[in-house]
């Protein structure tokens, strides 16, 4: 696999189009108000302008939602969309294991393998760790959501 | 000597001289990601022929030294260095060479004019300083396709001091609003500033006729300059601008040197900027009093060795011929355009083809981000830039955020706009967007 | 690697391996009037070594393009060159790679301090900013033996704020008075700016301690570090400095780059000074949003190959030992002021010997002007610098309007400070004012 | 001859002693209130600081006095010694010829050989204009000169 290939695996085509937890309304991108269980973050990628806002729900010590708007390249986009879907469900020492293991990985540039069964489909952004100015892309929604989670209680 | 010197300056330029220009650029025989390495990234930055090197080299091992300072054989050797190359670089813009200040890059001049105005605007200053002075009603007026540096200092400015910023907006194919423009130029703008050349749209500003209008009102008019000094002949007399900036490493040059024109009478008048070292006649510990143009504006030790390599990045330029150059960059640019036209899906930024531009294009890609463009160009050895090029402005104005851009010099042949081309077509096949199956 | 590999940094600094230094710097092989050159002039600017040429030649052949900017892989090779430089040249300096911004000479530096505090001073800014607007009543202090870069941008803020500019006053002999500073440092004190080393007189200031003082008050404190940097260990969060500035040119790297150090906390709440692209978030028509520092301070297209060369510069110290650069220069400051101190006619300016003082000395010769002392001292091949070095006050200070000096580097051997001595000895017989007929 | 003995000629070593015409007293630098006949220059040397103030008195159209006032190194001070000596006595042509004989001699980089016809004791001045920044020493006073000059009638 020539290392274009393993950057743009077929997964991340397909989840940065398939853009899941992409659903949050205009209305909300303000974040005001925000009950003790809901945490919102906005975050902007200064080398290309690409901005995320993503609002995480909770209940008790649980992720129970996460919905975010944006728009990016297709690196952040499949992030964004494998990060809604493997994070809700998970409880806060298990969504900080995972992103402190994602965010080794990508800082590793290709020297650390990704582990499929710590990451899951994220292990699939892990050619991306090859690429030093592409991994800002693929962390976006996940510093977004670490400290939208960080806000809640 | 290298190559260059045996051009034959009487044809136009031909991909068989490319080739031989080429033998000039070390860099350009480079390979990236196992293919050779195709650039058209020269709208960010070129690259440095043999030459220019060469020059930097031989100052530092025989006459490196502080320069108008020391009374020493190599100080004066170093300060003949300095002020021949003055004199090379300005005579390259058509201005004398106590109008040529030199300064770290492009952004840097365009803060010093904008500080020197703003610096006029505060406290006791010279009576011949208070032309430059503004204050709450008058206007400084610019682009709306300008890069950054044309635009925040001139925000930062207007805060400072209370005027107002105005742009000229522009059509929907990237040219500007010239009719707009004669609108909103009246007696309160203070300032007219605009770019030569887009480096997003490749639009070429008619430069005489904007002075022209602005010395209508009474303004002072401020020419970027940064896409045009490397690519076409630019002679600041001809088009009568007050002050014009450019950078040298967008022209052949290493990093860290620039060049700001400013038309003597104007230089001599205004306020320092940055001040310091070199500058100065008399200084107590309560004032000082400031050296005449240019040597006002060049406080500290001066980027010594990189304005040596601008003179001969200058000097190859010139031996070339700007007008070879100029016209060789049209028949890229037109190439370029005329492809891109021909690959479904994409939307190229600025003129149609056929129209004038310069030798370069910003394009969007139907579905495909611009730094997923840049990313699959890349691993085909293409050096293209993406995203919002520093102009952030103009990229709303045509509805996206970032576009992907390449842009020619003097040392890309066809077949390096053709390589490009063929990646091209292929990119929307690779992201699975042309409703292929990926 | 060069010869400096070969280094034992165990043992001191001797003329025996200062000679095998000496090869890693082809100028130092050269003639000058048709005598071998004898450089005492490295306080003005210093020379490059051959791994610092090769940097930068390697940076421009191999991965030259701009930097933060392109997705291609060049692009990513200049912004880790670049980046890695930051990280190198920081550490060199004890500070983290976040506090470091490149600027082109210390002069700019300093400038940017003195107008980010001024921007801070008028119309609205961030809360955080506030804590460097500067307004009637309040005092910026400096000392009498500033150079001008760390002088007339203060009086230019001052002009602009309407603050008051001071000055601790020095000794006969060159020393500061640390009593006066004492007295002159109050509360409204908000900026003590000194230099570390004197240009002229060779004092090295008690750092540490007028930090302290001007903590104490609750000043911001700014180190002119141009004399210090290149010549001894130098780390700013021992001496607990808020801002330093040094320029590369005078540490072995080429013009056109120097580092300006600020304390994280505090450059990520100083308002900017340059605009224009690279620095910003979000710009439109109106306004724009900065990055946080470093990035915030480095508008446009910045000195990157010089950067990396100026990292290549901090490794050959670092590989050297700066501890042994220091002690091989105090021993080789020591022998020139003693040696001048045995000729008749001359005053040597600063502590005399025994005292501690950096590797230079400047003096006057009794009935010669120091422009006649330094021609006929590079007649014979010996490079110093003469004038008032950028330090009026200081002069007129000490009683005098113009000084000769010499000054040395790791690079200088103890016979071309006795070369220097022998021909300083002959100049007031050759003018005819040692009372032997001429 | 070395050309720094070409530079110091004996001659200006000794009128950089004698100073000839450095009688410019104290309380007439600032030039106030000059008659028609009486014109004042004050120069300073950018390079090293030093400074010349010049005064010439005319008689019609001759040069009658030139005192100064100034501190430099031995080419100015030769230099101002020499002028001194030679302007007074000739009328403005001839003053206007040999300043600019003097200019293109130190102009010439050394190309020019100085003719001792034309400009007498200054031709020891001729070696420095193979000093280009020693020309500045030498010119200084003739700038002042030159300037003072014109301001008379
Ligand atoms: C003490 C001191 N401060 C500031 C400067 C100014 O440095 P630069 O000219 O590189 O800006 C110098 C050097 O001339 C210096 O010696
Ligand atoms: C039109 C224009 N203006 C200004 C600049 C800024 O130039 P620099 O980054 O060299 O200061 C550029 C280049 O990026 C440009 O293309
Ligand atoms: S390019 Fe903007 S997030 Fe990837
Ligand atoms: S050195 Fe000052 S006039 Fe000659």
């Amino acid at each position: 696999m020539s290392s274009l290939d393993s950057l743009y695996q077929q997964i991340i085509l397909e989840e940065s189009k398939a853009r899941r937890g992409g659903d949050l309304p205009n209305d909300l991108l303000a974040g005001n108000d925000l009950p003790e269980n809901v945490g919102q973050c906005h975050q902007l990628n200064p080398v290309c302008g690409d901005e995320i806002t993503l609002r995480i729900e909770t209940e008790g010590d649980q992720v129970s939602g996460i919905h975010w708007a944006g728009d990016g390249c297709s690196i952040s986009m499949a992030s964004a969309s494998i990060l809604s879907d493997m994070v809700v469900g998970l409880n806060r020492a298990e969504v900080d294991a995972l992103m402190s293991n994602f965010r080794e990985v990508m800082r590793s540039r290709g020297k650390i393998q990704a582990d499929e069964e710590i990451l899951g489909d994220a292990a699939a952004l892990s050619g991306v760790s090859k690429f030093p100015a592409r991994v800002k892309c693929a962390m976006l929604a996940w510093v977004a959501a670490e400290d939208a989670l960080n806000q809640t209680r | 000597m290298t190559e260059s010197a045996t051009h034959n300056t009487h044809l136009p330029l031909s991909d068989a001289e490319v080739l031989r220009i080429r033998n000039d650029f070390p860099i350009l025989e480079t390979e990236v990601n196992g293919r050779p390495l195709v650039y058209l990234d020269s709208g960010a930055t070129s690259q440095n022929p043999l030459s220019v090197m060469e020059a930097e080299q031989e100052y530092y091992e025989q006459r490196n030294s502080a320069v108008h300072r020391g009374a020493h054989t190599l100080a004066v050797e170093a300060t003949d260095a300095f002020e021949d190359a003055r004199e090379v670089v300005a005579a390259f813009i058509g201005a004398q060479s106590n109008e040529l200040v030199w300064i770290q890059n492009a952004t840097a001049g365009l803060n010093l004019i904008a500080y020197a105005f703003g610096n006029a605007s505060v406290g006791k200053v010279s009576e011949a300083a208070e032309r430059f002075a503004l204050t709450a009603g008058d206007e400084v007026l610019v682009t709306e396709m300008e890069h950054h540096a044309n635009l925040i200092p001139w925000q930062e400015l207007c805060r400072r001091t209370g005027a107002t910023l105005r742009f000229i907006p522009i059509h929907d194919d990237g040219t500007l609003d010239m009719a707009a423009a004669a609108t909103l130029l009246n007696e309160n703008t203070k300032v007219l500033s605009f770019t030569h050349v887009s480096n997003v749209t490749g639009v070429i500003n008619p430069a005489a006729e904007l002075t022209a209008m602005g010395h209508g009102v009474g303004a002072l008019v401020v020419l970027d300059a940064c896409q045009s000094a490397p690519h076409l002949p630019l002679d600041v007399k001809a088009l009568d601008v007050d002050f014009a900036v450019f950078s040298g490493h967008k022209m052949l040059a290493p990093t860290g040197i620039g060049g700001l024109y400013g038309r003597a009478e104007l230089l001599d008048a205004m306020p320092p900027f940055l001040t310091g070292g070199s500058m100065i006649t008399k200084v107590t510990m309560e004032e000082a009093e400031y050296l005449p143009a240019p040597q006002r504006f060049e406080a500290g030790t001066q980027p010594i060795s990189q304005a040596v390599a601008l003179a001969a990045a200058a000097n190859y330029l010139t031996e070339t011929g700007m007008d070879r150059v100029h016209a060789w960059e049209e028949f890229l640019g037109q190439r370029l355009v005329r492809g891109l036209e021909a690959i479904e899906g994409i939307r190229v930024l600025g003129p149609a083809s056929g129209a004038p531009r310069a030798g370069l294009a910003a394009f969007e890609v139907a579905g495909v981000h611009a730094h997923d463009v840049g990313q699959y160009l890349d691993a085909a050895g293409i050096a293209v830039r993406v995203g919002h090029h520093c102009a952030q402005p103009l990229h709303r104005r045509l509805g996206l955020n970032s576009s992907t851009r390449a842009s020619t010099y003097l040392y890309n042949t066809s077949a390096d706009v053709d390589a490009f081309l063929a990646s091209v077509a292929e990119v929307r096949g690779y992201f699975g967007v042309d409703g292929t199956p990926a």
